[in-house]
C-alpha cells in the first residue's frame, strides 16, 4: 500500500504503515506459536504412530477415524474464504464499500461453515471414542485444531464487527483500507496455517498401508 | 493534518487493482486444483517418499502463493517478506531439530504398555 | 505523527475544550493527577511506571532471596518449612525475571527509545499503556498466590467448604521457575488428573501467560517504533546501541514467547481438562515440556542481558570521552547472540539423556556463543583504551558489570562442556554462574542505567557519595554471596534443597554467602532509596550533566511531553556529541507548523481491557481451588477484555495539538526551554 | 575525588581479598560430595575436562582482566582534561576484531576436543577394560568395540536398575535376581564391587529425579516415560554419598542415597545376604509384639519383609533395614556422627565409614516412624516431620484402602516395640 500512501500521512522511516508492520510482526510470532503446536502433534505421532484405544478398549487407527471428504470440503471452504478476503481488501482499496461488504459477508459465511465443520468433526470423533483425556493423540489433535479454530473464530468476530462498523461511515479512505487489509492479513494467515495442518495432520496419515507414521509401538492402553 | 477520507483513487491505481483482481481469481483456481490433486495423490499407488515430497512441495507452494499474492507481499516492501520468512525459517529449523531429538527407542516401554 | 493518529481536526489543548472520543465520552486529561497516571499514553510516564513497579518487585524478590539465604545460613536449620522454601525460590526466580529485570528493561525501552531515535512517542501509544497494565495485573495475579498461601497458613480459609475439599494445599507455586512436568502437571490415566502440586501452579501458569501477553504486545510495539519512527537521517547503523539492543531483545521476545505460551496452554489443558501432553502415565513426554520451556528459556536469558549490554555500551563511551569501539561489531555480535540463543536450548538439559550426538552438538553451539560475547567484552575494553575514564557512579557500575559479567561468562564456558556440566548441573555452581550473569551483569547494568539516565528522567542528580557506597556494597556483597557458591557447587551442594546436614563441608561458605546476601540486599535498597529520594528531592541539574552522546541529551530535563519541539535531522552516529564537538550539526525541521505538535489522546480503554486479565487470572486458579461460581469471574474477565478492546477500537485514537516553544516562534529548542 | 574513590575501593577490596585467600586454604576439596575428588573413571574424565576449562579460563581471566585493570588505571581522567582537545574518534579496527575472534575460536577448540571425547566416553560402558592413560581413555570405543558392546555388557558389566520415587531410590540387580518383583530390592543404599564397570538404568515412577554420586559420576536424570542410563565404576573401596539433584517436590532436600564400593568377595557375600529372609523373632520379646504391630498398623500394606510379610511392593523393602547405615532416604544417619567425623579426620578420607550404631539406629527409627503423622510426641502434639509429604502420612493411599486414622496411631510403647522388631532385621 505504500505506493498509494496519502500525502497527509506522516511518512514512516520504511514507508510501511505501522499497522501493517505490527500485523506482520504478530504473524511472524504466530509462526512460532503454531510451529510449537504442530510439532507437538507430529512429535507424538512419531512416537506413538498407531492411533489410540477407545473406551471399549478397541485399538483405533487414525485413518479410520478421519473423514477425508469432510476435511477436504472445509479446506476448500477456507481457501475460498481467503480468496473472498483478498477481493474484499481490493474492493476497499478501490473505495467500493458495497463490494467490500458483499465479499466480507462471504468470508464470514465461509468462516462459519468452516467452524461448523470443525464442530461436527469434533463431535464425530468424540463419539468415535477419541477424547482429549484418553490419549496423547486426542490431546494434541483437539488442542491443535481447536486453537486454529479459535483463531478462525476471532477472525470471524473481527470481520463481523468490521462489517457493522462499515455502516457508521467511519471505515473509509486510506486508514479504512489499511484496517481491512490488516484484518485480511490475519485471515489469510489463519488460512495458510490450515494449509500446513491439512497436509501435516490429515493427509500424511493416509500414506502407505499403515499410514506415514507406521505401526511402531502399540497405542497407550488404559 | 486535515484530510478528505473519500479522496478518489488514481486511475493507475485502479488499473493495478483490477490486474490484481484477476491474479486473485487465477490463484484461487490454482489453490482449488492443487488441493484436489493432494487429495487424489494420497490414494495413488506411488511410493511413500515420493508422495511425501510432492505433498510437501504442494503445501509449501500453496503457502507461499497465499503469502505472496493474497497477502500482498509481492507488491509490498521486501522488509515485510524477510521479517516473515526469517521467523518461518527459525521456526522450521527449531522444530525440525526438536523432532529429530526424539526417537521411539528412548521411550520406556514400562510406561507405554 | 503516527498513523494511529486521527485525521479530523483535533482540539487544541491550550484552549482547554474538553475533548470527546468517537463514542461521545470525554477523554481523560493529562492535567488530572491519578487519572493522568492511569490513562497516560506518554511513553515517558509509562516508562516511569514500569520502573517503579520493577523496583518494587526487585525488593520483593530480594526479601524472598534473603529468606532463602537465612534458611541456608546454618545446617539443619528450620527457619522456614520445606514447602515455604520451595515456594520462596520459585517466586524469587519468577519475580526477579518476569517482574524485576524484564519490566526494568522495559522501563528503559519506554523512556529512551523514542528519545534516542528522535520520535515523539511509540508507534502505538495506547497499546503501550495496555502492555503496562497487563504486566501490572499479571504480576498481581502471580503474587496474589502469596495472599492465599498466608490466609491458608493463618487458618482463615478453614471454614470454607472448598478449602476442606482440597487435597493439595499449596497456594503459592512450589515448582521452580521452570515448572518441570510432571511435578507441575498431572499423573494418572483417562483424565484422573492426579497431581503433585496444588493451585500454586495454576496461579503460576496464568500469571506467566498474562505477563507473556504484556511482553509480546510491548515488543511488537517497539520493533515497529524502532523500524518505522526513526528521525530523518537516523539510518539503522546510526541507531544508538541501546536502541539496537532493544530491537534485538524485542525480536527475541516475539519469537521466544510463543513457545512458552503454547507450553503453558498445554500444561493448563493437562491440569484443567485432563489432557495428556506431559502426563507420563498416558504416554506424554515430560521431557517435551523441558524442550518447549528452554526453547523459550534460553532466548529469555538474552532477553534479560542484552538491554543491560546496550546500557553499558552507552555509558562506557560517554565516560571514556570516546566513541564506542567497533560499533558495527557490537551490534552484529548482539544479533548473533540473539540468533544463536535459539540454537542452544538443550544445554539446560544435558543430564536428561539426550544421547551423545545432540549433547555434542549443543555443547559446541554453546561454546560458539562465547565468541560474540567475548567480542563485546573486547570492544568495551577497546572503548576504554585511549580514553579519559571518569569514575562517575554509572561508570563504576558499568566497570563492575564488565568484571562480573566476564566471570559469569567464564563459568558459562565451563558449563558448555557437557561432561563437566554433568557434575555442575543443578548444583550451586550453576547458581553462582547465572547470578554472576544476571546480578553481576544485568542488575549492575540496569543500576548503571538508572544512575545514568535519572538526571534525564527527573532533571535531578542522585547523591554521588551514597551512590558510590551503594555500588560498593552491591559489588562486595554480591561477590561475597555468590563467589563461595562456586565452591559449594563443586563441593556437591545441590540446588533447590531447603537444608543440608552438617558434616558435608558446606557450613562455612553458606554462612559467608548469607552475610554477603545481606550486604547485597542493603546495597540494593540503599541505591533504590537514593534514587527514589532523588526523583522527588534531588539537586536539580542541567539537561546534559554527563556530556552525553545521543539525542536524548539534547532535550531539556525533565523531558517535555512532546519530546522534540522540532523534529531533529541527524547526520551521524552519536549525533548530539558530534553536534557539540564535531562538525556535523543536528538540523531541525518545524514539522508541527503554527498549531504545534500532534499529541495522542489519553484513554481509559487499555486499562479497562487489561482489567479483564486481572479477573480471568484470578478466576482460573479459583476454579482450580473449587471456589463456587469462580467460572463466572473468568467469563467476566474475558468479557471485560473483549469489551475493552472493542471500545478501544471504536473510540478513535483522537489526538490534540500542543503548542511548543518552537511553534510559538522560538528558535532552536534545547537552549530555549528553561528548566 | 578520584583518588579518594580508589582508596575507598581499596579499603573495601583488601579484606575481601584476604577472605578469598583464607577461603582457598579453608576450602576442602575432598568433602563428602566433592566433585573435585574423583574416585572412578567417569568422574575422573569429567574432572579432567573441567580442569581443562578451568585452566583456559584462568589464563583468559588474567589476560583480559589484566588488560581491563591496566586500561582503567592508565586511561583515567586527569585534572585538566576538561580543556584538552577532543579524543580522535575511531569506530574500531577490523584487524584487531578478526584477530580476537580467531583467538577466541582457537581457545574454544582447546576445550571442545576433550569435551567431545568425554561425551562419548561417558555415554556408554566401554567395551574394553578401562584404560588408565588419559588420552586412550578418551577414545575407548575404537577397534570394533562397538559390535561387541551388547555382549560385553551382558557378560562383564554389572547392571543395576535405579527407580526414583518421591523421595527415595530403589535399586535392583536384575542379573543377580535382586528385584522388586522377587521381593529383593534394595532401597537407598546399594553396593558395587570395586573396579567393575556398572551400567545403571535409570527410571522414575513419578516425577523427574536425578542420580548423582559426585565422586563417581556426574548426574543423569530419571525421566518418567523415558529410558536413561549411565555407567560408573568405583576404583576405591568406601562409602560414597549421593543425592537427588533435580527438584522433585516438598522433600527434595531429603532425597539422598549411599553407595558402598567393596571388594568383589565382599560383594558376593552381600548379594548372598540380600537373598536370605528375615530371621525368626524370639518369642515373648518386645520384637515379637512389634512384628504383630507391623501388620496391625498397616505398615505391611506397602513394606515388604521377606520371610515375614510379603504383600508390600510400593515402599522401601525392610528385610535388611537394620544393616543399613542410613534411614529415611538416607537423610537420617544410623552411624554415630562423632565417631564418623573422627574416623574421617583420622583417615583423611570421607569414604571411610564406621559401623551402624544400634542406639542411633533405634532413635532414628522412632523419630522417623513417629514423625510421619502417626504418633504424637511427649507434649501430645504430632512430632515434626522428618520428610514432609512422605507417603507414610495416612492420606490418599490409606483412605483408598478404607483405613481410618485411629488404627495407625502409635503409643510411645508401641513405637518402641516396632523399633525393636525392625532392629532384628539385620
Amino acid at each position: 500500500m505504500s505506493e498509494t500512501a496519502d500525502a497527509h500521512d506522516a511518512p514512516t522511516s520504511t514507508g510501511i504503515d505501522h499497522k501493517k508492520l505490527i500485523m506482520w510482526l504478530f504473524l511472524a510470532s504466530d509462526c512460532m506459536f503454531f510451529g510449537t503446536l504442530i510439532s507437538t502433534h507430529l512429535l507424538y505421532r512419531k512416537l506413538y504412530p498407531s492411533g489410540f484405544t477407545d473406551a471399549e478398549g478397541h485399538q483405533r487407527f487414525i485413518q479410520n477415524l478421519f473423514n477425508i471428504e469432510l476435511t477436504s470440503f472445509s479446506t476448500f471452504i477456507l481457501l475460498m474464504s481467503s480468496f473472498l478476503m483478498a477481493l474484499a481488501v481490493s474492493a476497499m482499496h478501490k473505495g467500493e464499500i458495497k463490494s467490500f461488504r458483499r465479499n466480507v459477508l462471504g468470508v464470514i459465511f465461509f468462516g462459519l461453515i468452516f467452524l461448523g465443520c470443525q464442530v461436527f468433526e469434533f463431535t464425530h470423533f468424540y463419539h468415535q471414542g477419541l477424547t482429549i483425556q484418553n490419549s496423547v493423540l486426542g490431546s494434541t489433535f483437539y488442542v491443535l485444531t481447536g486453537t486454529h479454530g479459535t483463531h478462525v473464530a476471532i477472525g470471524v468476530l473481527w470481520l463481523i464487527l468490521m462489517y457493522f462498523y462499515s455502516f457508521t461511515g467511519k471505515l473509509g479512505g486510506h486508514m479504512g483500507a489499511l484496517d481491512v487489509e490488516v484484518a485480511g492479513l490475519y485471515w489469510h494467515f489463519v488460512d495458510i496455517v490450515w494449509i500446513i495442518i491439512f497436509t501435516a495432520v490429515y493427509l500424511v496419515e493416509y500414506l502407505g498401508p499403515n499410514g506415514f507414521w507406521g505401526t511402531g509401538l502399540p497405542a497407550v492402553t488404559k | 493534518m486535515s484530510s478528505s477520507p473519500e479522496a478518489a483513487p488514481s486511475q493507475e491505481f485502479l488499473i493495478e487493482e483490477t490486474r490484481r483482481y484477476h491474479h486473485f481469481i487465477t490463484l484461487a483456481l490454482w489453490l482449488a486444483v492443487v488441493t484436489g490433486a493432494e487429495i487424489v495423490l494420497i490414494f495413488l499407488p506411488i511410493p511413500m517418499p515420493v508422495v511425501l515430497t510432492i505433498l510437501s512441495l504442494m503445501s509449501a507452494g500453496k503457502f507461499f502463493a497465499v503469502i505472496l499474492w493474497f497477502m500482498h507481499l509481492i507488491y509490498d516492501k521486501r522488509l515485510l517478506f524477510w521479517i516473515f520468512v526469517a521467523a518461518l525459517m527459525l521456526t522450521f529449523a527449531t522444530f525440525s531439530a526438536l523432532l529429530a531429538l526424539f526417537s521411539v527407542d528412548v521411550l520406556d516401554p514400562k510406561w507405554i504398555a | 505523527m503516527s498513523h494511529d493518529s486521527h485525521h479530523d481536526p483535533v482540539a487544541c489543548k491550550t484552549e482547554l475544550a474538553p475533548e470527546r472520543s468517537d463514542l461521545g465520552l470525554i477523554r481523560p486529561d493529562r492535567t488530572t493527577g491519578w487519572t493522568d497516571w492511569l490513562t497516560t499514553v506518554d511513553h515517558k510516564k509509562i516508562g516511569i511506571l514500569y520502573g517503579a513497579f520493577a523496583m518494587f518487585y526487585f525488593l520483593v524478590g530480594g526479601v524472598e532471596a534473603l529468606a532463602i539465604r537465612t534458611q541456608l545460613a546454618r545446617p539443619d536449620n528450620d527457619f522456614i518449612t520445606a514447602r515455604m522454601y520451595n515456594q520462596l525460590f520459585t517466586m524469587h526466580g519468577t519475580t526477579m525475571i518476569f517482574l524485576g529485570v524484564m519490566p526494568l528493561s522495559a522501563a528503559f525501552f519506554n523512556f529512551l527509545v523514542p528519545l534516542q531515535i528522535g520520535a515523539r512517542d511509540v508507534a502505538f501509544p495506547r497499546l503501550n499503556a495496555f502492555s503496562l497494565w497487563t504486566f501490572v495485573f499479571g504480576a498481581f495475579v502471580l503474587n496474589a498466590s502469596w495472599l492465599f498461601e498466608f490466609a491458608h497458613l493463618a487458618g482463615w480459609l478453614n471454614s470454607f467448604d472448598w478449602h476442606k475439599a482440597l487435597v493439595y494445599t499449596d497456594f503459592a507455586p512450589a515448582n521452580g521457575w521452570f515448572s518441570y512436568a510432571p511435578l507441575s502437571g498431572t499423573f494418572g490415566q483417562n483424565g484422573q488428573a492426579l497431581r503433585f502440586t496444588g493451585v500454586g501452579t495454576d496461579f503460576w501458569i496464568i500469571g506467566i501467560q498474562v505477563l507473556g501477553i504484556a511482553s509480546l504486545a510491548a515488543s511488537f510495539n517497539f520493533i515497529c517504533t524502532i523500524i518505522n519512527m526513526r528521525a530523518k537521517g537516523m539510518t539503522m547503523m546510526r541507531l544508538p546501541v541501546f536502541t539496537w539492543m532493544t530491537l534485538i531483545t524485542a525480536i527475541l521476545i516475539i519469537l521466544a514467547f510463543p513457545a512458552i505460551t503454547v507450553a503453558l496452554i498445554e500444561l493448563m489443558f493437562d491440569r484443567a481438562f485432563g489432557a495428556n501432553f506431559f502426563n507420563p502415565s498416558a504416554g506424554g513426554q515430560p521431557v517435551l515440556w523441558q524442550h518447549l520451556f528452554w526453547i523459550f528459556g534460553h532466548p529469555e536469558v538474552y532477553i534479560l542481558v542484552l538491554p543491560a549490554m546496550g546500557i553499558v555500551s552507552e555509558i562506557l563511551p560517554t565516560f571514556s570521552g570516546k566513541a564506542l569501539f567497533g560499533y558495527p561489531i557490537i551490534v552484529f555480535s548482539g544479533a548473533v547472540i540473539g540468533f544463536l540463543g535459539f540454537a542452544v536450548w538443550s544445554h539446560h538439559m544435558f543430564t536428561t539423556g539426550l544421547g551423545p550426538v545432540p549433547t555434542a552438538a549443543f555443547s559446541l553451539l554453546t561454546m560458539a556463543i562465547a565468541v560474540p560475547t567475548g567480542v563485546k567484552i573486547f570492544n568495551w575494553l577497546g572503548t576504554i583504551w585511549g580514553g579519559r575514564v571518569r569514575f562517575t557512579p554509572p561508570m563504576v557500575l558499568s566497570l563492575g558489570f564488565i568484571w562480573m559479567f566476564m566471570c559469569g561468562g567464564f563459568s558459562g564456558v565451563m558449563h558448555s562442556s557437557a561432561p563437566a556440566d554433568s557434575q555442575q548441573q543443578d548444583s550451586y555452581f550453576v547458581i553462582a554462574h547465572f547470578h554472576y550473569v544476571l546480578l553481576g551483569g544485568v542488575l549492575l547494568g540496569l543500576m548503571a542505567g538508572l544512575y545514568f539516565w535519572f538526571p534525564k528522567i527527573f532533571g535531578r542528580m542522585p547523591n554521588a557519595p551514597i551512590a558510590y557506597l551503594a555500588s560498593g556494597m552491591v559489588i562486595l556483597g554480591f561477590n561475597l554471596a555468590f563467589g563461595p557458591m562456586h565452591y559449594l557447587g563443586l563441593a556437591g551442594m545441590p540446588r533447590r534443597t531447603h537444608t543440608y546436614h552438617a558434616g558435608n563441608g558446606w557450613e562455612t561458605w553458606n554462612y559467608v554467602a548469607t552475610i554477603g546476601a545481606y550486604i547485597l540486599g542493603a546495597g540494593v535498597f540503599l541505591a533504590f532509596a537514593n534514587l527514589a529520594w532523588t526523583a522527588f528531592k534531588g539537586k536539580k541539574c542541567s539537561s546534559d550533566p554527563w556530556g552525553g552522546r545521543t539525542l536524548e541529551w539534547s532535550l531539556p530535563s525533565p523531558v517535555p511531553e512532546y519530546n522534540f519541539a522540532q523534529a531533529p535531522i541527524v547526520a551521524t552516529r552519536d549525533a548530539y556529541f558530534e553536534d557539540r564537538h564535531g562538525g556535523k550539526r543536528i538540523a531541525y525541521e518545524n514539522d508541527g507548523g503554527e498549531a504545534g505538535v500532534h499529541m495522542p489522546s489519553q484513554s481509559w480503554m487499555p486499562l479497562v481491557a487489561s482489567t479483564g486479565f486481572l479477573f480471568a487470572g484470578f478466576g482460573m486458579p479459583m476454579m482450580a481451588m473449587g471456589v463456587p461460581h469462580a467460572g463466572w469471574i473468568v467469563i467476566t474477565g474475558l468479557g471485560v477484555l473483549i469489551l475493552g478492546i472493542w471500545l478501544w477500537a471504536v473510540e478513535g485514537p483522537g489526538g490534540y495539538m500542543l503548542k511548543t516553544p518552537a511553534a510559538a516562534g522560538s528558535p532552536a529548542p534545547a537552549e530555549t526551554v528553561a528548566h | 575525588m578520584f583518588s579518594r574513590f580508589f582508596s575507598r575501593v581499596g579499603l573495601l577490596a583488601a579484606p575481601f581479598l584476604a577472605l578469598i585467600m583464607a577461603g582457598c586454604s579453608k576450602a576442602d576439596m575432598t568433602v563428602r560430595q566433592s566433585t573435585l575428588d574423583p574416585k572412578g573413571p567417569v568422574a575422573k574424565v569429567q574432572y579432567d575436562v573441567f580442569m581443562d576449562t578451568v585452566w583456559l579460563v584462568v589464563v583468559l581471566f588474567i589476560l583480559v582482566g589484566g588488560l581491563l585493570v591496566y586500561a582503567v588505571i592508565k586511561f583515567r581522567a586527569r585534572p585538566g582534561d576538561e580543556d584538552a582537545p577532543r579524543i580522535e574518534e575511531g569506530h574500531g579496527n577490523p584487524l584487531v576484531e578478526i584477530g580476537l575472534i580467531t583467538a577466541s575460536i582457537g581457545a574454544l577448540v582447546i576445550i571442545a576436543i576433550p569435551t567431545l571425547s568425554a561425551i562419548w566416553y561417558d555415554d556408554d560402558v566401554p567395551a574394553e577394560s578401562v584404560p588408565t592413560s588419559k588420552l586412550s581413555a578418551w577414545y575407548p570405543r575404537l577397534e570394533g568395540a562397538k559390535e561387541n558392546y551388547a555382549k560385553v555388557v551382558e557378560e562383564q558389566v554389572l547392571e543395576i536398575d535405579v527407580i526414583g520415587k518421591q523421595w527415595w531410590f530403589r535399586f535392583e540387580y536384575p542379573q543377580l535376581g535382586l528385584t522388586n518383583d522377587a521381593k529383593r530390592s534394595v532401597p537407598n543404599e546399594f553396593v558395587i564391587p570395586k573396579g567393575k564397570a556398572v551400567r545403571i538404568n535409570l527410571r522414575s515412577e513419578d516425577v523427574i529425579h536425578s542420580f548423582w554420586i559426585p565422586k563417581l559420576a556426574g548426574k543423569v536424570d530419571l525421566m518418567p516415560g523415558r529410558k536413561n542410563h549411565m555407567w560408573i565404576q568405583g576404583d576405591e573401596v568406601g562409602h560414597y554419598y549421593g543425592q537427588c539433584a533435580e527438584f522433585c517436590g516438598d522433600s527434595h532436600a531429603y532425597m539422598l542415597f549411599r553407595v558402598e564400593v567393596v571388594e568383589p568377595a565382599e560383594f558376593a557375600k552381600w548379594v548372598q545376604k540380600q537373598k536370605t529372609d528375615a530371621g525368626e523373632v524370639v518369642a515373648g520379646t518386645k520384637a515379637e509384639k512389634g512384628k504383630a504391630l507391623f501388620a496391625a498398623k498397616t505398615c505391611v500394606m506397602c513394606h515388604n519383609i521377606s520371610g515375614h510379610y510379603g504383600a508390600g511392593a510400593f515402599a522401601p523393602d525392610l528385610t535388611h533395614v537394620a544393616s543399613r547405615k542410613s534411614l529415611a532416604g538416607a537423610w537420617l544417619d544410623n552411624r554415630d556422627p562423632k565417631a564418623q567425623l573422627a574416623k574421617e579426620q583420622q583417615t583423611q578420607n570421607t569414604e571411610s565409614s564406621v559401623e551402624v550404631d544400634k542406639a542411633v539406629l533405634k532413635a532414628n527409627l522412632i523419630k522417623w516412624i513417629g514423625s510421619s503423622g502417626v504418633a504424637t510426641g511427649a507434649d501430645g502434639k504430632p512430632t515434626k516431620d522428618v520428610k514432609p509429604g512422605n507417603r507414610m502420612h495416612f492420606y490418599k493411599m490409606f483412605n483408598v484402602a478404607g483405613l481410618t486414622e485411629t488404627q495407625q496411631k502409635f503409643t510411645a510403647d508401641e513405637l518402641d516395640c516396632l523399633a525393636e522388631y525392625l532392629l532384628t532385621l539385620k
